[in-house]
C-alpha cells in the first residue's frame, strides 16, 4: 500500500460525555498519545450520532468518522448505545454497499478507565485512514480549497 | 547507564514475542524451573537482563542450554511473560552466528544409543548451527 | 372487477357509508392511471381499475381522511402493508376509513411491453394470462408475466393485512415465490467495492432530485422534510456535485429503514429510472439477517427494528472488519 | 450574531509547552463572531476569570470559548464566571486543548493547529448557542444504601444521624459484611467484632435507618433525587417481629450438612440457621434447599421447637417499593475463585488455604475454636507458608490485573498472631513486595520481623505439594538466588479480592460507570472520588476499588456527607440540555417516544398554527423533569421536529464543519 | 468414526509399540484410523521464535492436508501433539505468521488453522467416552497401581494445548480407571522430566528424572504409563537404578482390551 507522506487525514471522533470522551481525558492525563488528525466533538451519548453527522462529516472532507460509546450494557442512559449500535452498524453497511471504503467508519466502546484502550482505538483507526489514503468517493469536491 | 544494547533488546523481544518490561520480578518462573540449580542465570535474571539489552552476558552463559522447555514457566508467570521463549530467542540468536554450535554433527554419532527417539536428537541437533 | 368495485362504492356514497373515496382515474394515457379522489357516486363514473393502477392510495389519506365522514380507500394487497405502518405511526386514523381490500394479480409495465417491439399501443385488455394488445398495427400478444412490474415481481402474496370488505377471488392464494426479492441486492454484494461504486455512481448521478421518489414514498411523509427545512442546516441547494444526491438517497433510506414495506413506488415513478428500491431493499436484507425476519406493515403495532434493539446484537465491526472483497 | 469571546489558558506549560496559545489567539480572531481573544496563564485562577468577567462586559460579549483542560475540570468554573458576569451560563463553550491536545502530542506545530481547530470548532458551535434555563426538580429526602458491611452500616450510620431515612438492602441473612468474619484488624490488632458490632446494634436501634436483609434490589428507575426502587425480600420462612433469636432451633435441626458459609464452608450448619451470635437481625432463616421439611414435606421440628411461633414455611418472597433521593452502591467484595491456581493445591488439600479462612480458624467462634490447627487432621502445625499476590498483579487471565492493596497488612498481621501465640511455629511469607503505605503500617510490618521473628523471604512459590503426610513448598528466595525446597505444615493464600458479583448488574440498573475489573468507576479519580458520575450514585468502600477498613470507614462518611448535601436540598436544578420538539415538524409518529429510556415524551393532541393553516395535531412533548438529555429520540426523529438543546443538529453539524474544513 | 492418522517419525521407529498399539485398539474400539500417504516430520520440536517460518511449514502441510480431507488430526506422540497443536494455532491467530507461511507455501486455498488436532487421550475421553471404554473392556487391570506421567508437551502452556488442567490433570488418570487399575496420584506428574536434554547433559537428565521417578514411587505407584517417546526413553534411560517399569499407554488399552 502506497502511503502519501504529504497526506493529512481529517478524522472525526464523535464521543459520548460519560465513557468515551472521559476516557480520552484519560488517555490525556495518562500521556498516551495518538495522532494530532483526530478531533474529538462531544456528544452526550453514541446514540445523539445522527448518520447525517457522519454523512456531513465525510461531504465536508473528512477522510474517517469514528464513533465511541460506552460498552454495551454501561451507557449511562441505559439504552442509548443498543441504538447506536443499531443504526451505526446498518449505516455502514449501507456505505459498504455503496462501494465506500469500510475502513473509514468505524464504532468503538470505550469505557472512562480504558485510557489505554482509547489511544490504542485511535492509533489503529488512523493508521487504516492512512492506508486507505484521501476520501475522494464520498468527498463534496467543492468543499476541498 | 542500566542500558547496555537497546537494540539487542528489541531483537530478542520480537522474536521471542516477549515484552520482557511486563515482568515484575516475583520469580515465579525462577521457583518453579526444573533445572535452576544448574544455571548460572536463572528464569528471572533472563528477563530482566534482556530489558535490560544485556545479550552478551546471556549468550556466553550456560544457562541457555539447561532450559528443558518445559513451558512451566510459560504457564504460572503472571504477568504473561514467556520466559522459555526468551531462552529460545536466545539460544536462536547465537545460533545464527558463525561457528556458535552448542553441538556440532561430529558429536552426534558418538551421543546416540539405539533406542534414543528422533525428538531428543532435534532437541539437541537443532542447537546446531542453521 | 373494474365494475364490480364501481358498483359497491356507489352503494356506500347512497347508503352514507362514507363521503369520499380513493381510487384512480384515466390519466393522459389510458396506461396511466392516476390516484383520485371522489366526492359522490356520481364522481366514480369515470373510476377505472386495471392492469395500470399501480399506485399505493394509502399516503393519501393522509391529508384526506378529515374527521367529517368516513373515506374509503381501495387497497391492493401490497398497499395495505403501507396502511398499516401508517397506522403504526398514527398518521392516519382507521375510524375515519373504510377499506376495500381490492384483488390484484399484478401491475403491467408498459415500458416492458414496448421494449418487446410493439409499438403504437392503443389499447390492452386480458385474456387469462395473456395480455392481448391492441396497436395501429394490429394486434399483438404477449404474457403477462413477462411485463409485471419491477415491484410485482417479488410480490408479498395475494392477502389483505387489513380491510373492512374484500372484492377480491385469490385471498387464500400464497405468495409467489419471493426467494428472487434479494438477487439484485446479494449480486452487488457480491461485487468488489469499486464495482459497487461505480454501479451507484453511475446510477445517483442520473437523479435530478426532483423529489418523485420522495413525494410518492407511503414512509417518507414528513410534514416537512428534513431536506427541505433551511433551520435544518441540510436543506439542498442546487445539485453541485455527486455526493449530494447520495447523501439524499442514503438518508432517505435510513429514514425509511425498518419502515419501508418494500412497497416499490420509489423505483415505479423515477423519471431516471434509477433503481432506487435496492437501497431500501439493503436495510430490509440486513435487518433481515442481522436482527431478525421483520415486514414493515405486517400488523399495526410492531415495533420497528430501529427502535429496539438486543443485548447481544451484532457489532458495527462486524461491518468495518469485514474481510475486503 | 454572536459577539464571541476567546480564552486560550497556558496552565503553566501543560498546555503552553506545546501549544502556541498566541498563534491560537490569532488564529480564532479571524473566526466568524469572535470578537475578542486572548491567552492567560491559568484562565480558572481568579485573574484569569476576571480577564473573562472584564471582557464580557468591556466587549459586551454574547458567548464564551475558553480553550482550556477537559470541560470535565472546569466547565463549571467558567460557567458560573460567565454567569457573575451576567451571561447565560450556557453560552460558554470548552475546547479541550489540554487532554485532547497538549498532553498527546509532541510537535508543537501540529499541536497548535490542532488546538486552532478545536477552538474553531468550539467558536462555530457557540456561534448557535441559545442561553438556556435549569428547571428544577424536588427531591425524595431518602437514602438507598446497598450493602450492609462496614461500609454500608457507616454510611447509613451517618446519614441517619444527620437526621435523614436510610434504607439498607443486605442480600446476606444479617449485615456485618467481610469485617463480621475477621478476627482481628490491623495495624492495632484490635478485636475485629468488638469494634464492628457496637455499630450494628446502632444500625438496628436507629429509628431512620429501615434494615432489609436477605433482600435484594430488583430494579431501580428514575434520576437523581427521584429514585424508584424495587426491593425483592426473599422468603426466610421465619417471622423477623416473632424471632428472638434463641437458636432453640438450630439445635434441633435434624439437617446439619449445610456449609457454614460464615465460617468459609470449614464446618457445617443446620438448615435453620443464625449466621453467628451478634447478627443484626439476631433472627433465623431457612435455608430452604438444604430443609428436610421443604424437600420431603416431612419434619417441621423447628416449628414445634420455636416458642414464640415464628416458623412461617409458607412466607413468600415480598416485593417493596420505595422512593429515594440518593443512592449508595456498598457492595463490597469478595476473594477471587482458586480453581485456577492449582499449582498451589488449594482444591487438594485441606491445609492449604485462603488467608479469609485463616481469619476463621483464628476466631474464636471459628471452626476450630480459635485454635491454630490444621484442618487435616486437627492437629498444631510446625510451619506456616504465606503466599502473597495470588492473583493480584496478574495479567495472565488467571487473576487480577490490580494489586489487592489489603493482602500485605493481613498477612503481616497473621504472621505476627500466629509467632505471638505460638512461637513454635515457623512462620514463611514469601512476597514480590510488601507495600505498606497508611499510617503505623510499615512499622506494623517491621514488628512482624523484628520482634516476631517472622520469615520474609522475596520471591514466589512455584509449586505446593504434599510429601510424606506434609507438605512441600517449592519457591525461589530471590535476594539469595536460591530455589528452596521447604516443609511445611499449612499453606495460607492471601488471595486477591474482586468486586461483589452483584456489582455489574446492580451498576447497569443504576446507570453507573463500572471499569472492566467490575469496579464502580468513580466521577474523578481524585476529585471525586465518592461519586459515580451518574448524579444522585455515591460510592462507599471496596465497589470502588480495594481499600482496607480505615479507608473504607473514612469513604463512607465521606459518602454519606455527599448524600446528606444532596438530601438537604429542597430543590435540584436540573440539566437544561434536554430534548425538544417542534410541533409545526413533528409528524406525531411515536417513534422517539419508543426510544426514550425515561418516558420522557408522551403525545398530545394540539391545535397548531402552521403558517395560518389552524389544526388540531398529535405531536410530541418532551416532559423536561424526566428528560436526561440522551438524544436517542433526536435520532429517531426522520424530519428533525426533536432537538436536542445544548447540543442541536446545526451545533454539532457546525462542529463538523469547522474540523472537516 | 474416521480420522487422518498422523503417527510421527518416532512411532515408525523407536516407539512402534505406541503405534501398533494405538491401532490395534481403535479397530477394537471401532475407529477408523487413515494414514495419509506422503506425510512427513511434523518438526518434532516446536519453534519458539517467532522468526522460525521454515520450521513450521512441514507441520502445516500435515495439517493443509488433513483440513482437505475434511477430517480431523489425531495424534498419540506428545511431541507431535504440541507441534501441530500450536503450530495450527499460530496459523489461526498470528496473522503475521499465516501470512508469511500461505505466501511460501503458494497454497491453492490459504491455510488457517482450520483443522482440528486432537490426541489419542482426547478422542478417547470425547469422542469415545471413557464409560464406553470402561464396557468394551475385556480384561480388566485389576489391582494395578499405575501412575500417569503427563510430562510437559501434552499440558502446556495450557491456553494453547487447551489438553487438560495444567496442574491438576485427570485424563489419563480416568483413562486407568476405565481399564480397571488404579491410579496413582503423585505431584511431579506434570514436572519435566529432562528429556529434552536427554543426549546433551546426562547429569540434569538424570536428575529431573529422577525426581519423577521417586516420586511415584513414593506415592506407591507399580507402574508409569506416558504418551511420549521422548519422556518413555528418558524415564526408563534415565530414571535410576530402581526405577518401575515405564509403557505406552496404549499398550495398556490393548491389554485390556485384549487385543495386544
Amino acid at each position: 500500500m502506497q502511503v502519501n507522506s504529504e497526506f493529512k487525514p481529517k478524522i472525526v471522533a464523535f464521543c459520548c460525555n460519560w465513557c468515551s470522551y472521559a476516557g480520552a481525558d484519560l488517555a490525556g492525563s495518562s500521556r498516551l498519545s495518538y495522532p494530532a488528525d483526530v478531533k474529538i466533538i462531544k456528544v452526550p451519548c453514541s446514540c445523539r450520532v445522527n448518520p447525517l453527522f457522519v454523512l456531513r462529516a465525510f461531504e465536508k472532507g473528512a477522510d474517517g468518522v469514528i464513533i465511541c460509546g460506552c460498552h454495551p450494557g454501561d451507557c449511562h442512559y441505559s439504552t442509548g448505545n443498543y441504538y447506536a449500535r443499531r443504526r451505526m452498524t446498518l449505516l455502514f453497511s449501507m456505505l459498504d454497499y455503496l462501494g465506500i471504503e469500510k475502513g473509514r467508519t468505524r464504532v468503538e466502546w470505550v469505557s472512562a478507565a480504558e485510557g489505554v484502550k482509547f489511544s490504542t482505538v485511535m492509533n489503529n483507526f488512523v493508521s487504516k485512514i492512512y492506508q486507505l489514503g484521501e476520501n475522494v468517493k464520498l468527498g463534496d469536491l467543492r468543499c476541498r480549497k | 547507564m542500566v542500558h547496555k544494547s537497546l537494540e539487542q533488546a528489541c531483537l530478542i523481544m520480537d522474536r521471542s514475542g516477549v515484552d520482557t518490561r511486563k515482568c515484575m520480578m516475583c520469580g515465579k518462573c525462577s521457583a518453579t524451573c526444573p533445572a535452576f540449580d544448574e544455571m548460572d542465570y536463572h528464569p528471572h535474571q533472563f528477563v530482566k537482563m534482556v530489558t535490560e539489552g544485556d545479550i552478551e552476558s546471556l549468550l556466553s552463559s550456560k544457562s541457555l542450554w539447561k532450559c528443558l522447555s518445559c513451558f512451566a514457566c510459560v504457564e504460572r508467570c503472571p504477568r504473561g511473560v514467556e520466559p522459555a521463549n526468551v531462552v529460545e530467542a536466545l539460544r536462536v540468536t547465537l545460533l545464527r552466528r558463525q561457528g556458535e554450535n552448542y553441538i556440532t554433527a561430529d558429536d552426534i554419532p558418538g551421543l546416540l544409543d539405539d533406542k534414543l527417539p528422533q525428538q531428543a536428537i532435534v532437541s539437541a541437533f537443532r542447537k546446531y548451527k542453521k | 372487477m373494474q365494475e364490480v368495485i364501481k358498483k359497491r362504492v356507489k352503494e356506500l356514497f347512497d347508503n352514507n357509508t362514507i363521503v369520499r373515496a380513493i381510487g384512480w382515474e384515466n390519466g393522459e394515457f389510458f396506461y396511466d392511471h392516476t390516484p383520485a379522489v371522489f366526492d359522490s357516486a356520481a364522481d366514480m363514473d369515470v373510476f377505472v381499475y386495471d392492469n395500470f393502477c399501480a399506485s399505493n392510495l394509502s399516503k393519501y389519506l393522509i391529508n384526506h381522511c378529515a374527521p367529517e365522514g368516513k373515506t374509503l380507500v381501495l387497497l391492493k394487497p401490497c398497499d395495505t402493508y403501507s396502511f398499516n405502518q401508517l397506522l403504526t405511526e398514527h398518521r392516519i386514523n382507521k375510524d375515519n376509513i373504510y377499506i376495500i381490500g381490492i384483488g390484484c394479480d399484478g401491475m403491467v409495465d408498459i415500458d416492458k411491453i414496448r421494449a418487446l417491439g410493439i409499438k403504437g399501443i392503443t389499447k390492452i385488455t386480458q385474456n387469462g394470462d395473456e395480455l392481448v394488445i391492441d396497436t395501429m398495427y394490429g394486434e399483438k400478444k404477449c404474457k403477462k408475466a413477462d411485463v409485471l412490474l419491477e415491484k410485482c415481481l417479488s410480490c408479498k402474496g395475494k392477502k389483505h393485512m387489513i380491510y373492512d370488505e374484500l372484492i377480491s377471488e385469490n385471498e387464500d392464494e400464497m405468495p409467489q415465490d419471493a426467494s428472487k426479492r434479494f438477487d439484485l441486492v446479494n449480486e452487488l454484494e457480491n461485487m468488489t467495492s469499486e464495482e459497487r461504486f461505480a454501479f451507484w455512481q453511475n446510477e445517483l448521478s442520473k437523479c435530478i432530485r426532483c423529489n418523485a421518489c420522495r413525494n410518492i414514498c407511503p414512509a417518507c411523509s414528513c410534514r416537512k422534510c428534513v431536506f427541505d427545512n433551511s433551520a435544518s442546516g441540510v436543506a439542498s441547494k442546487a445539485n453541485a456535485d455527486s455526493f449530494e444526491e447520495k447523501m439524499f438517497h442514503i438518508i432517505r433510506a435510513f429514514h425509511v429503514a425498518g419502515r419501508c414495506t418494500d412497497c416499490g413506488e420509489c423505483t415505479r415513478v423515477c423519471p431516471q429510472g434509477i433503481p432506487l428500491h435496492l437501497l431500501n431493499r439493503k436495510f430490509i436484507k440486513d435487518i433481515n439477517t442481522l436482527y431478525g425476519e421483520y415486514q414493515a406493515g405486517e400488523t399495526a403495532d410492531q415495533r420497528g427494528p430501529l427502535t429496539d434493539y438486543t443485548q447481544q446484537d451484532v457489532e458495527p465491526t462486524f461491518i468495518s472488519d469485514k474481510e475486503v472483497k | 450574531m454572536q459577539k464571541i469571546g476567546v480564552f486560550v489558558c497556558w496552565c503553566g506549560s501543560n498546555i503552553a509547552a506545546t501549544v502556541d496559545v498566541a498563534e491560537v489567539v490569532q488564529a480564532v480572531k479571524t473566526q466568524p463572531g469572535v470578537a475578542f481573544a486572548t491567552d492567560y496563564q491559568y484562565m480558572c485562577s481568579e485573574a484569569g476569570q476576571s480577564i473573562i468577567k472584564n471582557a464580557i462586559k468591556e466587549h459586551d460579549l454574547t458567548g464564551i470559548v475558553v480553550c482550556s483542560c477537559s470541560p470535565r475540570m472546569h466547565e463549571a468554573t467558567f460557567r458560573k464566571t460567565a454567569q457573575a458576569a451576567g451571561l447565560n451560563p450556557y453560552m460558554v463553550e470548552i475546547a479541550n486543548i489540554r487532554e485532547h491536545c497538549s498532553w498527546i502530542h509532541k510537535d508543537k506545530n501540529e499541536a497548535t493547529q490542532k488546538a486552532i481547530i478545536l477552538a474553531n470548532a468550539a467558536v462555530a458551535k457557540v456561534n448557535l448557542n441559545a442561553p438556556l434555563v435549569q428547571g428544577e426538580s424536588s427531591v425524595t429526602k431518602r437514602a438507598l444504601v446497598i450493602g450492609g458491611g462496614i461500609a454500608g452500616i457507616q454510611t447509613a450510620l451517618d446519614i441517619a444521624e444527620a437526621g435523614y431515612e436510610v434504607d439498607i438492602v443486605e442480600k446476606e441473612p444479617t449485615i456485618g459484611g467481610k469485617m463480621a468474619q475477621l478476627d482481628k484488624t490491623f495495624p492495632t490488632l484490635d478485636c475485629s467484632a468488638c469494634i464492628l458490632t457496637p455499630k450494628m446494634v446502632d444500625v438496628a436501634a436507629n429509628e431512620n435507618i429501615t434494615l432489609y436483609t436477605y433482600s435484594e434490589v430488583e430494579q431501580v428507575k428514575g434520576f437523581v433525587g427521584n429514585f424508584s426502587v424495587t426491593i425483592k425480600k426473599k422468603a426466610r420462612y421465619v417471622k423477623e417481629d416473632l424471632c428472638t433469636g434463641c437458636g432453640e432451633c438450630m439445635s434441633k435441626c435434624p439437617s446439619k450438612k449445610g456449609k457454614d458459609e460464615f465460617n468459609c464452608g470449614l464446618n457445617n450448619r443446620t438448615a435453620i440457621n443464625i449466621p453467628f451470635a451478634q447478627a443484626i437481625p439476631n433472627v433465623a432463616y431457612i435455608d430452604a434447599e438444604q430443609c428436610i421439611k421443604f424437600k420431603t414435606g416431612k419434619c417441621g421440628l423447628c416449628e414445634k421447637t420455636c416458642s414464640a411461633n415464628a416458623i412461617d414455611y409458607n412466607q413468600k418472597d415480598e416485593i417493596i417499593e420505595r422512593e429515594y433521593g440518593a443512592i449508595v452502591m456498598a457492595t463490597g467484595y469478595e476473594p477471587i475463585k482458586l480453581d485456577k491456581f492449582d499449582e498451589y493445591q488449594y482444591s487438594k488439600h485441606p491445609d492449604v488455604i485462603t488467608s479469609l479462612e485463616l481469619e476463621r480458624i483464628m476466631n474464636a467462634a471459628g471452626p476450630t475454636g480459635g485454635t491454630l490447627l490444621k484442618m487435616s487432621d486437627k492437629e498444631h502445625p510446625h510451619s506456616v507458608t504465606f503466599i502473597q499476590c495470588v492473583g493480584s498483579r496478574d495479567i495472565s487471565g488467571r487473576g487480577k490485573p490490580y494489586c489487592s492493596k489489603i493482602c500485605c497488612m493481613y498477612t503481616a498481621k497473621h504472621a505476627m498472631l500466629i509467632r505471638d501465640k505460638y512461637p513454635d511455629v515457623e512462620v514463611n511469607v514469601f512476597y514480590i513486595d510488601v507495600r505498606t503505605p497508611g499510617k503505623n503500617f510499615d512499622e506494623f510490618y517491621r514488628r512482624a520481623v523484628e520482634e516476631y521473628g517472622v520469615n520474609y523471604i522475596k520471591g514466589q512459590v512455584g509449586k505446593v505439594y504434599e510429601k510424606d503426610g506434609h507438605l512441600v513448598v517449592q519457591a525461589v528466595d530471590l535476594i539469595a538466588n536460591k530455589q528452596l525446597v521447604l516443609d511445611t505444615d499449612m499453606v495460607v493464600l492471601a488471595t486477591a479480592i474482586e468486586p461483589s458479583k452483584t456489582a455489574r448488574d446492580l451498576a447497569s440498573m443504576l446507570t453507573a460507570s463500572i471499569d472492566t475489573n467490575d469496579f464502580i468507576t468513580e466521577a474523578h479519580p481524585k476529585l471525586r472520588p465518592v461519586e459515580s458520575p451518574t448524579a444522585g450514585i455515591f460510592l462507599s468502600g471496596v465497589c470502588q476499588g480495594p481499600k482496607d477498613i480505615p479507608e473504607t470507614v473514612s469513604q463512607a462518611g465521606a459518602a454519606a456527607a455527599k448524600v446528606i448535601g444532596l438530601l438537604a436540598k429542597d430543590k435540584l436544578l436540573t440539566n437544561p440540555c434536554v430534548a425538544h420538539s417542534d410541533e409545526l415538524l413533528c409528524n406525531g409518529c411515536s417513534q422517539c417516544e419508543k426510544v426514550c429510556p425515561y418516558g420522557a415524551i408522551s403525545y398530545i393532541d394540539k391545535e397548531v398554527n402552521d403558517h395560518g393553516v389552524r389544526e388540531t395535531r398529535r405531536v410530541a412533548q418532551v416532559n423536561e423533569a424526566l428528560c436526561q438529555g440522551c438524544g436517542a429520540c433526536t435520532v429517531t426523529c426522520p424530519s428533525g421536529a426533536m432537538d436536542l438543546k445544548g447540543f442541536t443538529n446545526r451545533q454539532i453539524m457546525a462542529e463538523v464543519d469547522a474540523i472537516c474544513k | 468414526m474416521i480420522y487422518t492418522y498422523y503417527p510421527g517419525c518416532t512411532l515408525k521407529t523407536k516407539a512402534k509399540d505406541l503405534d501398533l498399539y494405538a491401532r490395534k485398539s481403535a479397530t477394537a474400539l471401532g475407529v477408523t484410523l487413515e494414514e495419509p500417504e506422503d506425510w512427513q516430520c511434523c518438526g518434532a520440536v516446536y519453534p519458539l521464535a517467532r522468526d522460525e517460518i521454515a520450521t513450521r511449514l512441514s507441520a502445516v502441510r500435515t495439517l493443509v492436508s488433513a483440513r482437505d480431507n475434511k477430517r480431523a488430526v489425531v495424534t498419540v506422540c506428545s511431541a507431535c501433539h504440541h507441534v501441530l497443536v500450536r503450530v495450527n494455532d499460530d496459523m489461526k491467530n498470528d496473522a503475521d505468521m499465516r501470512g508469511k507461511v500461505n505466501r511460501y507455501l503458494e497454497l491453492e486455498n490459504e491455510y488457517g488453522g482450520e483443522t482440528e488436532v486432537i490426541h489419542y487421550l482426547t478422542m478417547l475421553r470425547d469422542k469415545i467416552g471413557f464409560d464406553e471404554i470402561k464396557k468394551k473392556v475385556v480384561k480388566p487391570l485389576e489391582g494395578k497401581k499405575i501412575a500417569a506421567y503427563y510430562g510437559c508437551m501434552l499440558l502446556r502452556p495450557s491456553k494453547i494445548m487447551a489438553f487438560d488442567d495444567a496442574e491438576n490433570p485427570t485424563i489419563i488418570e480416568d483413562f486407568i480407571k476405565a481399564l480397571g487399575a488404579e491410579p496413582v496420584i503423585y505431584p511431579f506428574r506434570n514436572e519435566c522430566c529432562g528429556g529434552y536434554v536427554t543426549m546433551s547433559d546426562k547429569s540434569l537428565a538424570k536428575k529431573a528424572a529422577g525426581k519423577v521417578m521417586a516420586s511415584a514411587k513414593d506415592n506407591g505407584a507399580e507402574l508409569i504409563i506416558t504418551a511420549c517417546p521422548l519422556c518413555m526413553y528418558n524415564l526408563d534411560a534415565n530414571g535410576g537404578a530402581d526405577k518401575l517399569p515405564v509403557r505406552y499407554f496404549t499398550e495398556l488399552l490393548a491389554e485390556a482390551l485384549d487385543v495386544k
